[in-house]
């Protein structure tokens, strides 16, 4: 390429165009907690679930991976491979009765807020038996019956809707709580300046939580937003944190401190929680932005092979007793994938419905 | 009947409906303290109080955002635009979100929602504060689009609009709020949203016409009249759902009809219904569909532009006069 | 003729005139390391350099704006949005900024921008990812709106894009980047925006489409001439400035028209064209013109309902044997 | 009003509202500047230039607002009354060649940056010797030949405009630098969080000024962006600044700063600029939100009343020197209504120019 240093430059170079062979890890990782899951309040049994949780988030996606591999549905597939800690942690943190909302990102999430393997599984093969009956697919997975909100596809759109839900949770005063899950590179949308504005302004009971992978599909954080994401609370005098998010209890530990502030003073909270995306953005993704060096120095740092060990060295479960639970979950996504397969089909009326909750209309319908 | 403004009736839907029901709150700029930018919302602040009356800062995306999350959650949002012309800036959350959410979640959430303001242009406030959006949204699956002209159609529909339980979009007119008119004084008055009103009786001519337009579809039959043509005039109030089978039977009645758009023309309301007239009326007709629409053009800030620009009752005569042969 | 994908197509057309004009630059999401998300941009970076090919944050409404801006002072962006679905977050900028600036300032500045990308559904990408707006962006006025349905009508309509004085929508689908198709080889091939083509002649017929609905057209009219019925194809490849003459006199030759439309019914392209069809031949109309377009409904992702959900080929026909009374 | 202490309340309760009497005043103003004209490098000349444009910025509006009551011409009319000395010292520490663009309360801009008073009333008119050919309004004056771009009506929608005219300047190597300017309402728009990422990101050569009134509209500024608006910027690292706006001499001294760093670094800045809007928002606001006592006290700081008696203590000019300039300007805008009244509207057919700078297309045209 012609001379690149003269070159009048606008957005920073990145790995693929960078000749001094230098290269810059796109997230730095925070230390992971030293606590213990007793220091935490955490029973063993909350391990075990964590450990459980994680691991079948994992391999519900794994086998999500090699269905549509094999070409058993299409539409996109964003995995949450590496990042399970941070739906975890969160959920074991927040009341079940608070809001959770998030992107397209959304298996680990729905899961972990009550979604069955099979009811996520058939979704994403767009059966009348998946969760959202078919209407939304991988990105929009939803429960809310366990205040799961979804699933949503314009990056940045559903972060006022997260503010939403915790204007109504004041407005009702019912002491709940919202929190609002996007990646790094929502937050270049302007809307999240907005939302944080009125939060802060209207002191909504929400929390915004950034999911810093590292990547805004091919672009690394570096190359699209400035200075560090955390920083951006400044701005507005918010509350914020930036953590590990590789590690459950860390996660753990953080958002508890932060749900319980939010709830008794009403004031939100921006928080930076740092991870990676072990996989590609969505199913065709070459990865030539980064190195395999980089992704191994992170999977080094896995979530579920951490969490495991720690259960082992701890003697909170034998080796055999945590291949049990291997062997369970791997047959709970077994079985999800034969519910997903033997599953109807939405019948065609079903094109037409969910809609509208009131008076249906259809303009023109022929 | 008592006789009301505009903005009167609308604010009596709203003070009815917050009256009526906790859950309907409403938001937007100016709307609480300033008592709104065209005193809509006059006195609301004062019975209702700050938790749901909300003056917001000028994040339109932001705002309206809150109100669909707010509504997925149960709320009953009304959330208002200072113009409709400003509502551009939040039309990810119109488009994307408020009427999309139902359906991808498979039915999981509901998101009942008015967004309100003032539609189209309001005089000479050049090409960024005028221009109609009632067609733009109508074209999304999910919204309905209401549209009304005289303070009663206002104060049915908005009662309606507020207790639908999916998203509507209830356009205004800033001309209009002073527009006194009589309005029923039934309790509890509701109009459905998606029935067209024949407001005007005739024999020779279909003139399909709501919001603005209707006025200048009015002039225009009144003068008609003097001349012995007897119009029609039908007012649709809800451009979505639209109510063809009126205006259909109308147009088989008097075989010709011309529509009053306030959009530019390309895909307005007028094409749309003539398109519709032309395939299910297409026997009955005796002459083309006209429309009478903005030009393809900007609203210019000088007056004799813009008077130019806005349709009047001449161009909706002239109109008549080419599909009555005259 | 070479044989190009569509993307190549684009391509080349994206370099011709990089090439040609050191102010025409590209920016948006992906397109310069990453190589673009559907690799219409591939290349381009290592040619061009980071001045002119330029990675964006998600930041739709910003970089558009910027794009405006940049324009205004005599460059030539070409703003790429990763799909027009995630162009709604841009619409402020592109309806009240780019196609206004220049009106409002009373012709001081102009504004020489493409914005381009997919459009449209592309496979179960669900409600968000699946709209056309073509039909939308051709309401308000100083837009043109281009959406080619074949690899040479895509090159020689962008180069002519990036030299207009004003501000184009160019569309395109992620389902026919893939497409091959011959291309003119042309030293500095430009067709005119604005000028439809006839691309099958026929005598029983006239089906108007463009974009990926022209390809269900063809299919359609492939299968009706084993039946003995000879549709003539026109496909406008601009939606604005939309060529009425071409399509009025094929119309007037074949006495029927179907429109296929990859929009929601309400006001999309078919209404528009339909209107003046029924108004510029009414007399030439041996039935009402029918349309063909997506049903008023949100885009489910499950495949089977997708499939309805899409016009096809068999609703083409349906449409047709209705005008011909089949 | 029902008890509003235990109501919830989202937005912050204002002066109308508040019980306690209490009335916080809406923008604090930072200290002026100590320096003289000397100091800062400015000319004699200078001093009376810069009287003179911002007594005709004054005036101008001022016969405009009369016009207006008497129904000459219809529209908004936006005053920038008060608001003088951040036009005229900007203009004064910038190139001629940099560019600027505001909001709609652009007259002042216009004025100081080359259009005529004449053509700018014949503008207000409506008329075709207008600015804008009759075309914008008041919203939307503009002079492009002396690089000012308008008078913009969608609050925030300019700011990335601003941005692409400093975008242009880098990609065009040209040493220029562009100005933005907008209300503190704008501030709460997410296009400015947009812009701001990018414009640190990329390194444009841009200035982004609130021009911090007290009030958008008639919501005071604690009561629609939270914190101080200068802070926004360490959410980006940006540079930044707040200042005094009702003294040309600071605004100068501050802007000049700004704008040779600017062009050095090719780094942006956020700046506050704080004055306070003597009229209301447009011509028909009843101004209940803020007492007589708020504005009397800002208009103690009035930057004409000011600049004219430090020429007068420094015996720059003398008393007489200075009613003869203030006789021109009167008389100039006395012309300049004369002027507008006597000229010609646009002909019908301008209705269809100007919509296309190459070949015009109007869809349907009948
Ligand atoms: C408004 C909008 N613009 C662009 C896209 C296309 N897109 C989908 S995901 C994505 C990257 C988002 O990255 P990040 O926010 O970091 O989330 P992650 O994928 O890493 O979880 C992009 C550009 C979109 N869906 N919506
Ligand atoms: C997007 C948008 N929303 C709302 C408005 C209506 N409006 C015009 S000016 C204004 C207040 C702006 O205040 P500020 O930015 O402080 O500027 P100032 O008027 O004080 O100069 C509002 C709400 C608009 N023009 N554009
Ligand atoms: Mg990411
Ligand atoms: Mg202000």
């Amino acid at each position: 390429m012609a001379n690149k240093k003269q070159e009048t430059v606008f957005t920073p170079i990145g790995l693929s165009s960078d000749n001094t062979g230098k290269v810059e890890i796109s997230v730095d990782l925070p230390e992971p907690t030293v606590k213990n899951h007793k220091d935490l309040g955490l029973s063993e049994e909350d391990v075990v679930v964590m450990f459980e949780q994680m691991y079948l988030q994992r391999r519900f996606e794994e086998r999500a991976m090699q269905m549509y591999q094999k070409g058993k549905f299409g539409g996109f597939l964003h995995l949450y491979i590496g990042q399970e800690a941070i739906s975890t942690g969160t959920v074991f943190a927040l009341d079940d009765e608070d809001d959770i909302i998030t992107a397209y990102r959304d298996h680990g999430w729905g899961l972990v807020r009550g979604i069955s393997a099979k009811s996520g599984m058939a979704e994403l093969y767009g059966k009348a038996t998946g969760c959202s009956k078919g209407k939304g697919g991988s990105m929009h997975f939803v429960n809310t019956e366990q205040n799961f909100w979804g699933g949503h596809g314009i990056v940045g759109g559903h972060i006022p809707l997260g503010g939403g839900l915790a204007f109504a949770n004041k407005y009702n005063g019912n002491n709940k709580i919202s929190a609002t899950f996007f990646g790094d590179g929502a937050v270049d949308q302007g809307v999240l300046h907005e939302t944080l504005n009125m939060s802060q302004l209207w002191k909504l009971p929400a929390i915004y939580v950034v999911e810093n992978n590292g990547y805004s599909m091919g672009t690394s954080v570096r190359r699209h937003t400035v200075g560090e994401i955390y920083e951006r609370a400044k701005g507005y005098g918010m509350k914020h944190a930036v953590f590990n998010g590789m590690d459950a209890f860390t996660v753990y530990e953080n958002m508890k401190k932060i749900a319980d502030d939010v709830r008794e003073t009403s004031e939100p909270w921006f928080v930076e929680i740092r991870t990676y995306r072990y996989r590609g953005h969505s199913m065709s993704d070459p990865q030539k932005y980064r190195t395999k060096d980089e992704l191994e120095a992170y999977q080094k740092n896995d979530p579920i092979e951490r969490i495991k060990k720690y259960i082992l060295e701890e003697k909170i479960l034998t080796n055999d007793e945590v291949d049990e639970i291997i062997q369970r979950v791997e047959q709970e996504v077994l079985d999800a994938v034969d519910f997903a397969e033997e599953s109807p089909f939405p019948e065609p009326e079903a094109l037409y419905e969910d809609m509208f909750a009131g008076t249906p209309f259809i303009h023109d319908k022929q | 009947m008592a006789v009301l403004q505009f903005r009167e009736a609308i604010r009596e839907a709203l003070d009815e409906e917050m009256e009526r029901d906790e859950n309907v709150f409403i938001m937007g700029e100016e709307v609480a303290e300033y008592n709104g930018a065209y005193k809509v919302s006059e006195g609301l602040l004062d019975k209702y109080g700050f938790k749901r009356v909300i003056d917001t800062p000028i994040s339109e995306l932001g705002f309206a955002g809150i109100g669909v999350g707010a509504a997925m959650k149960g709320l009953r949002p009304v959330v208002e635009f200072m113009t409709f012309n400003f509502a551009v800036l939040a039309a990810d959350q119109i488009l994307n979100h408020a009427s999309k959410v139902r359906y991808m979640l498979g039915g999981q959430a509901s998101v009942p929602i008015v967004f309100r303001g003032p539609n189209g242009s309001a005089g000479q406030l050049a090409a960024t504060h005028s221009v109609a959006y009632d067609s733009m949204y109508a074209q999304f699956p999910g919204l309905s689009v209401i549209y009304p002209s005289e303070p009663d159609d206002a104060k049915g529909l908005l009662k309606s609009a507020i207790r639908n339980e999916d998203p509507v979009i209830f356009m205004e007119s800033e001309q209009m709020y002073g527009l006194r008119g009589e309005v029923s004084e039934e309790e509890d008055y509701l109009i459905p949203i998606g029935k067209a009103k024949v407001k005007r009786e005739g024999s020779d001519v279909t003139i399909v016409a709501t919001g603005k337009m209707y006025h200048i579809a009015k002039q225009a039959a009144d003068q008609l009249s003097k001349d012995g043509v007897e119009a029609e005039i039908i007012d649709p109030r809800t451009i979505k759902p639209f109510d063809i089978e009126t205006v259909v039977k109308s147009v088989k009645k008097t075989n010709r009809c011309v529509i009053v758009d306030e959009s530019h023309p390309f895909g307005g309301l007028a094409s749309e219904v003539g398109f519709l007239i032309q395939r299910e009326a297409f026997d009955y007709l005796d002459a083309p569909v006209q429309r009478v629409t903005l030009p393809d053009v900007c609203a210019p800030f000088s007056k004799p532009l813009f008077d130019l620009w806005l349709p009047d009752a001449k161009r909706v005569i002239e109109a008549v006069n080419t599909v009555a042969y005259r």
